[in-house]
């Protein structure tokens, strides 16, 4: 277990995040009669090098909190600062020299993955776009990261379709990393997964994180997986933040019904899987 | 969509195996490439074999068939039948009606017209549904609003009405518009007419797709990724339209080929002397009584290269898509609106 | 055929331009009821088109003179004849022709006593200037031809009348017309449907769907604009009319139901099959000649017409504006292809005015002689090329369009054909401000049978207008204009129609046109109807009194 | 709903409204003709012209008579030039024959189009399925303006099994009524056949391959049973949409070819002379006419899928 207590100013500091949808209605010019609140006043904060997790059911806002983070969604009101600088409801050409510190890693690997595009074009696009490499260096650079994720360099030249969905996502994970980011957010990256298959991402990640010096804000439903990754755990319940805490005290002693109802609900784990989050958690 | 080379198991290929397995529509694809040969081989029969030229008239001549001397049109106003090669390959097919040219010389340029025309304004028409389904499916709110309400507006007007009109105000004036400069006779005023009105059968299916398309996670992947609107239109959506768009493309030529048929017959598509397999129709109807052929030959003509094309679709949209349920509808629906309009449908096509 | 409708459209030929038919037929001359048949029963019979106007003062077309020549009667008429013997101006609801004094100015008739309209109405002499008002402030085509009416130019501005040139007494059914100056032909435009006398509480706006009551042996009892409409005998000839104009035809048949049919290929299946006895429009092109084969003579008869088909060409423009350069082409056209393009339905003449107009005797000067031709193009040695070409687009009009086309660029001309939808043709290129009206086709049917109505709006200068415009050649010669304005103003007699012979050949020396033939229609009848008896006159066509069931 | 249905049927009006416009700069503003000047006849003076332009306007500015015209429209005082006839009668006096030869032609191309759909789909990949496929792509590849001639000329001319076209109205007499009509009606029909006939089978395909079809099955119902009450009734949905849309482009102009060569005077005609002719006044009021019924039965489609699909109510734009 890392220590969680690292010291100086934090990589992302999210206060007060609202996003909410309104439900317009009217005869013909349309009227705000309710909104749907999917995020509600969140506030958390992921420190340089740490993982933070996000549980909480499906519908918790846990996604929107990520898009709004990212500035995929516009959030309604609140603010996002990374590394110190505000980038709530900055424009698109601001936002573009920070996309490459912060990236994501999507939930389902089927639809994150261009299907009409090489693998080697969907690693290798923010590179070239960024302009950071070309040409053979940029095939260089995105076969070594195969490599890194456990693909190999010959499937730069396939298509996404045949590959299997641990191998998509870590084809995911290439892409997210390309960028040499400070901060991946992961969105359910292994809920789509077979369970076996979600190990060897979850370790994937692990390991990554320790390479490149990577934060995680990684979100999920099972509080069992985000126990095992992250070094401190907020739990969401509709959209808002109901427990904060290192990911021990959340686990042993949830303070809030809703933790404790989760945690009740973390299926039983099979041998295998005890035993590798077992030896994870000793790591 | 690749730049690679190596794609042994690319879905383009997939699709081509597909395709080849699908023996009916290789056989239709052959056809096709026929009777595009046919229209290419025009100067060269016309010169070699006929001796006469697609605008040449032969009214008052007479032609010797097997040493007898025969009318190339009677004095009743009767054309020749085919000669097939009994006067050396002259009116192989018989004379074109009343002006006395060479029936099979002018069904081979007028295909090419047709073909030309054909071609031409399934390009143009399937770029514009593209570009707008593309903005009207990204962007939605006001944009696609916009946008819909033009396409229904379009879809409404009297397609041939209203071509007969430009026709009469191209002729008499000229048009222009901007840097478009139209005058009578051009065979862009049919291809216009033809990629305006096709628009609306193509870009609602597609836009459709488009709204789909953009709800997925890879687009957001590549905003995430920095990449602007125009980016995620163009290299991450736009490829996955592609099997739509050829499918579209191939019918759509199919589709224009009988519009413009139908256009000619209303005297605003090709225009005299010059022939198009609709005009030729137009004056073989007249003599239907006389030379049958003479619209009956141009007819097959266009219909043997729509079903062609039709089936030469069809196999493509099963061969690019063979699961892609969605696509079928929308290309289906798309031939409802646009299929039948080809040509028959008055007021909405 | 490039129209809407289409198979449909090579009727209306006659239709669009036709004005007056002309006859002169086959030397066959029968004369009103010249038949033995029945008396009575309803003749079933079709047009291509429904007439642009079922209301006499403003139709100017031929369908509409031949639907309503027995339904409204002018105060005079024409013969109902075939052929020349039909060109004869004779009383109709005046009891004489007009005395003609104050040198040619002053027209005198008086009205037969004891007509009635078709509703009962008593005629009345002021029923005359009635209809010429009405006819004006309807803005109908016809009125040009009343304007020299002293006071009607005015009139036609102010629309408040009366006009002052008319004089009508309703006690002694005396009419006194005073014109501004002579007119030649205004006895002839007397005779025309314009000027028919209606009802004076006749409405003033269209009826086409409502005709009002007339003289005639006919009444019109039903008419749906542009589906078809349906004739009973006006049951006041029979007590008044026919009584007060025994030289004009009672009629045979008891009435008649006209139907639209657009498409000319059924309706000569129908007339075929027996399931209409006649059509107005001649066969299509396409059928003609095997409709010629099999009944001529017993079903069908071909009728001249009075009507020249030519080629102009711009004389005050180059290339056209050199002599020798209109010659070339007149050499080159060859009438006897378009003969053939016309399916046998012209005949080929040379000249401005067509056989069957009085003053017409035939010459050729310049037969078809394509190496005369080049000669002449090689002397003129036109710099500007660049020419645009016009013609219609009714079939076979467009197809002779492109023949000239052809024989142009032949000549070593740069041309452009440019089609115009029928309707529109004569406006497009009768207005000065369309672009390239170089050389083109067109046609010219009689309004009535005199060679003035051939030369006064087609080639006099005076005629040469910014919109409208009938003289397309835009020929102005002052010596022509000069013998077209003195003549005008002359009664027809046997020197004025030397003079027009004259003239005419004068013309063509210049070239202006290149004529190629006069059209000719067709009467076509079921085996039910008698062929001999139907008269087709060559201003209004066939009467509806001349049917007879055999 | 209430609100979605205003919007669309606001649309409409806009629609409505362009169109409008569009017909009256293509038909006025473009083709740079004066009406007064073809009124006027050959043999026209300056006058003439002069008093017909001020009897009708034309030498108001174009919006004003823009604005005259669909004053007119409202009113129902739309006049054609020649002759000078309320354009509304006509189209009114137009409509039965319009409509009865769209029902009547529906009704084949419906039937037809259903039962070789069905056909081809229970025997999918057979022979006569490729038949039937054939024969239904060929249907659509043939232009109406050769297959009436051709039908009219063989079938009525040469061998007198049909009488020649022209409508008789119902009211005349039912049995000639529809003789006459049969030629027109699968002339219309025909390429529709082919087309449903087509959606049909696929989406019959579609529907065979639904987890529910292969529950009826292994419950042991009938193949029959199968394919009429799950199939069928299942894969009808999206072709009577789409028949929606085709009914109302028919009564909209489909027709004017049809109806112009078999000489049914129903409002293509009219469209057809009035277009021949070149009168704005019919020309816009058959074109608002049929848009009118092109936009009102898109309307419906879209209304009755946004009651089917909630999903669609709830999307941004109102046209799909």
């Amino acid at each position: 277990m890392r220590d969680s207590t690292n010291p100086g100013a934090p990589l992302l500091e999210v206060t007060d995040l609202v996003k909410h949808f309104p439900i317009k209605r009217g005869i013909l010019i349309d009227r705000e009669v309710d909104q749907v609140r999917a995020v509600d006043g969140v506030s958390f904060r992921v420190e340089q090098g740490e993982t933070l997790g996000l549980v909480g059911e499906s519908g918790s806002g846990k996604s929107t909190a990520c898009r709004a983070v990212l500035q995929l969604i516009k959030p309604t009101s609140g603010s996002v600062r990374f590394e110190g600088r505000e980038i709530s409801g900055i424009g698109r050409r601001e936002m573009r020299p920070l996309r490459r510190e912060m990236q994501m890693i999507f939930q389902d690997p089927y639809a994150s993955l261009n299907p009409r595009k090489r693998i080697g074009q969907i690693v290798g696009d923010p590179l070239k776009r960024q302009g950071i490499a070309s040409g053979s260096e940029l095939r260089r650079q995105v076969q070594e990261l195969l490599e890194r994720v456990g693909l190999s360099s010959e499937h730069y030249n396939r298509f996404p379709h045949e590959f299997s969905g641990g191998q998509r996502q870590r084809i995911g994970i290439a892409r997210a990393l390309s960028l040499k980011p400070k901060l991946v957010i992961c969105d359910e990256p292994v809920s789509a997964l077979d369970v076996s298959i979600q190990a060897q991402i979850v370790n994937l990640l692990d390991d990554l994180q320790d390479e490149f010096g990577l934060a995680y804000l990684f979100v999920a439903h099972d509080i069992g997986v985000v126990r095992h990754i992250s070094d401190r755990i907020a739990v969401m319940n509709e959209g808002k933040i109901v427990e904060q805490g290192s990911a021990d005290q959340v686990c042993e002693n949830p303070q809030d019904e809703y933790t404790k109802k989760l945690l009740a609900a973390v299926p039983i784990p099979d041998p295998r899987e005890s035993r590798e989050r077992h030896s994870g958690s000793v790591q | 969509m690749s730049t690679e080379p190596s794609a042994e198991r690319g879905p383009w290929s997939l699709a081509l195996r597909r395709f080849l397995r699908n023996r009916l529509a290789v056989a239709f694809l052959g056809l096709f490439v026929l009777i595009v040969l046919f229209v290419l081989a025009a100067p060269l029969w016309a010169d070699n074999v006929a001796h006469t030229g697609p605008n040449e008239e032969h009214t008052v001549e007479q032609i010797t068939v097997d040493g007898e001397k025969k009318d190339v049109v009677t004095p009743e106003g009767k054309p020749i039948g085919p000669q097939w090669f009994g006067a050396d390959g002259k009116f192989f097919l018989g004379a074109d009606g009343r002006l006395g040219r060479d029936e099979m010389v002018r069904l081979m340029y007028g295909g090419r017209t047709s073909l030309q025309i054909g071609i031409t304004a399934a390009l143009i028409a399937t770029i514009l549904a593209v570009v707008l389904a593309l903005l009207a499916g990204y962007f939605r709110g006001w944009v696609d609003g916009l946008i819909a309400r033009t396409l229904d507006t379009i879809w409404s007007l009297p397609v041939f009405l209203i071509g007969l009109a430009l026709g009469i105000a191209l002729a008499v004036g000229g048009l222009k518009i901007g840097p478009l400069e139209l005058s009578s006779g051009s065979i862009w005023n049919p291809i216009l007419v033809i990629s305006i009105f096709t628009v609306p059968y193509i870009a609602r299916p597609i836009r459709g797709q488009v709204l789909a398309l953009s709800e997925k996670e890879f687009v957001e992947a590549a905003v995430a990724q920095g990449a602007g609107p125009v980016r995620v239109m163009f290299s991450e959506i736009l490829p996955n339209l592609a099997s739509t768009i050829i499918v579209f493309f191939t019918l759509m030529i199919a589709n224009s080929m009988l519009f413009e048929a139908g256009l000619s017959f209303l005297g605003a598509g090709v225009q005299p002397p010059n022939s198009s397999w609709g005009t030729m129709i137009t004056v073989g109807v007249e003599l239907l009584n006389i030379q049958p052929l003479l619209a009956i030959l141009p007819g097959l003509m266009i219909m043997l290269t729509v079903l062609a094309l039709n089936i030469v679709g069809d196999a493509l949209r099963d061969a690019l898509d063979p699961r892609g349920k969605a696509r079928m509808d929308a290309a289906l629906e798309f031939e409802a609106q646009g299929g039948i309009a080809t040509g028959q449908q008055g007021a909405t096509a | 055929m490039k129209k809407l409708g289409a198979v449909i459209a090579v009727l209306v030929l006659a239709a669009l331009s036709t004005i007056g038919l002309a006859a002169c037929g086959g030397g066959d001359d029968t004369s009103s009821g010249g038949g033995s048949g029945q008396k009575g029963g309803t003749l079933n019979a079709t047009y291509a088109s429904f007439p642009d106007y079922m209301d006499p003062a403003l139709s100017y077309t031929a369908e509409g003179w031949t639907a309503m020549a027995d339904v409204y009667i002018p105060l005079l008429t024409y013969k109902h004849a075939n052929g020349e013997e039909g060109s004869e101006v004779i009383p109709g609801l005046a009891e004489d022709l007009p005395k003609i004094s104050n040198g040619g100015k002053t027209y005198t008739l008086k009205l037969r006593p004891g007509l009635k309209y078709s509703d009962g109405t008593p005629v009345k002499a002021s029923d005359f200037p009635f209809a010429v008002e009405r006819m004006i402030e309807l803005n109908s085509g016809g009125s040009p031809f009343y304007l020299t009416i002293e006071g009607a130019e005015k009139f036609s501005e102010t629309k408040k009348g009366p006009i002052p040139g008319i004089k009508a007494n309703d006690k002694t059914g005396e009419i006194v017309i005073n014109l501004e100056g002579p007119r030649g032909t205004f006895t002839n435009e007397l005779g025309l449907m314009f000027v028919a006398p209606l009802p004076q509480d006749t409405p003033i706006e269209d009826l086409s769907a409502n005709p009002p009551p007339g003289t005639g042996p006919y009444m019109i009892t039903k008419s749906q604009p542009g589906k078809g409409w349906e004739y009973e005998r006006n049951p006041y000839w029979e007590k008044a009319n026919g009584k007060a104009m025994p030289d004009l035809p009672e009629g045979v048949v008891d009435g008649a139901k006209i139907t639209v049919i657009r498409n000319p290929q059924s309706q000569v299946d129908d007339i075929e099959q027996g399931t209409y006895d006649w059509m107005q429009n001649p066969p299509p092109s396409s059928r003609y000649a095997e409709v010629k084969e099999k009944y001529e003579g017993t079903q069908f008869r071909v009728e001249p017409t009075i009507s020249t088909y030519y080629f102009w060409m711009n004389t005050q423009e180059p290339p056209f504006d050199d002599v020798k350069v209109r010659q070339a082409v007149n050499y080159a056209v060859d009438a006897k292809a378009l003969e053939r393009i016309y399916a046998g339905q012209i005949v080929a003449t040379q000249q401005i005015l067509p056989p069957g107009m009085p003053g017409y005797e035939q010459f050729e000067l310049y037969p078809h002689d394509m190496g005369k031709a080049e000669e002449l193009m090689k002397e003129a040695n036109p710099s500007d090329t660049d020419i645009t070409v016009w013609t219609d687009t009714e079939s076979p009009n467009n197809e002779a369009g492109e023949y000239f086309n052809e024989i142009l660029k032949e000549l070593g001309f740069n041309t452009q054909l440019k089609i115009i939808n029928a309707d529109n043709y004569l406006t497009v290129i009768g207005n000065a401000t369309t672009p390239g009206l170089d050389a083109g086709w067109s046609d010219w049917f009689q309004d009535y049978p005199h060679p003035n109505d051939f030369f006064q709006p087609l080639l006099a200068g005076g005629s040469i207008l910014p919109t409208n415009n009938g003289n397309f050649a835009k020929f102005d010669n002052s010596a022509v204009n000069k013998k077209i304005k003195e003549l005008g103003a002359e009664q027809l007699g046997p020197d004025q129609e030397a003079a027009y012979k004259d003239l005419d050949k004068e013309i063509m020396e210049e070239a202006p046109w290149a004529p190629y033939g006069t059209r000719t229609l067709s009467t076509f009848v079921s085996d039910a109807i008698d062929l001999e008896s139907v008269i087709f006159n060559p201003t209004f066509g066939h009467y509806l009194s001349s049917f007879e069931f055999k | 709903m209430t609100r979605f249905i205003v919007r669309r049927l606001v649309a409409m009006i806009g629609v409505l409204f362009a169109v409008s416009v569009i017909v009256f700069v293509v038909f006025m503003v473009l083709p740079k003709q004066n009406p007064a000047q073809t009124l006027a006849g050959k043999n026209a003076t300056p006058g003439l012209v002069k008093n017909i332009e001020e009897e009708w306007g034309f030498d108001d500015s174009l919006p004003v008579q823009y604005a005259t015209m669909m004053k007119k429209v409202f009113t129902g005082e739309l006049t054609s030039y020649k002759p000078r006839l309320p354009v509304d009668d006509r189209i009114i006096e137009g409509i039965p024959a319009t409509l009865s030869l769209a029902v009547g032609a529906a009704v084949i191309w419906l039937f037809f189009g259903l039962l070789l759909g069905y056909l081809s789909a229970i025997r999918a990949g057979g022979w006569l399925d490729r038949i039937l496929t054939g024969v239904s792509i060929a249907g659509i590849s043939i232009p109406v303006f050769l297959l009436a001639p051709v039908l009219l000329y063989f079938l009525s001319y040469k061998l007198e099994i049909f009488p020649n076209a022209q409508y008789v109205p119902f009211s005349e007499d039912p049995y000639e009524w529809a003789r006459h009509l049969i030629l027109p009606w699968f002339t219309l029909a025909l390429l529709s056949i082919g087309f449903y006939s087509r959606v049909l089978r696929s989406n019959m395909l579609d529907v065979m391959n639904e987890d529910y079809v292969r529950t009826a099955r292994a419950k042991g119902l009938s193949e029959r049973k199968v394919m009429t009450r799950h199939v069928l009734r299942n894969s009808l949905i999206p072709v009577i949409t789409l028949f929606g849309l085709d009914f109302g482009a028919t009564i909209a102009g489909t027709a004017i070819i049809t109806e112009a060569i078999f000489s049914i005077d129903g409002v293509g005609y009219y469209a057809a002379e009035a277009v021949k002719k070149f009168e704005l006044p019919p020309i816009m009021g058959v074109a608002l006419y049929g848009a009118f019924f092109v936009v009102l039965l898109n309307a419906l489609v879209d209304i009755a899928y946004a009651y089917l699909d909630p999903r669609v109510r709830l999307g941004e734009s109102a046209s799909e």
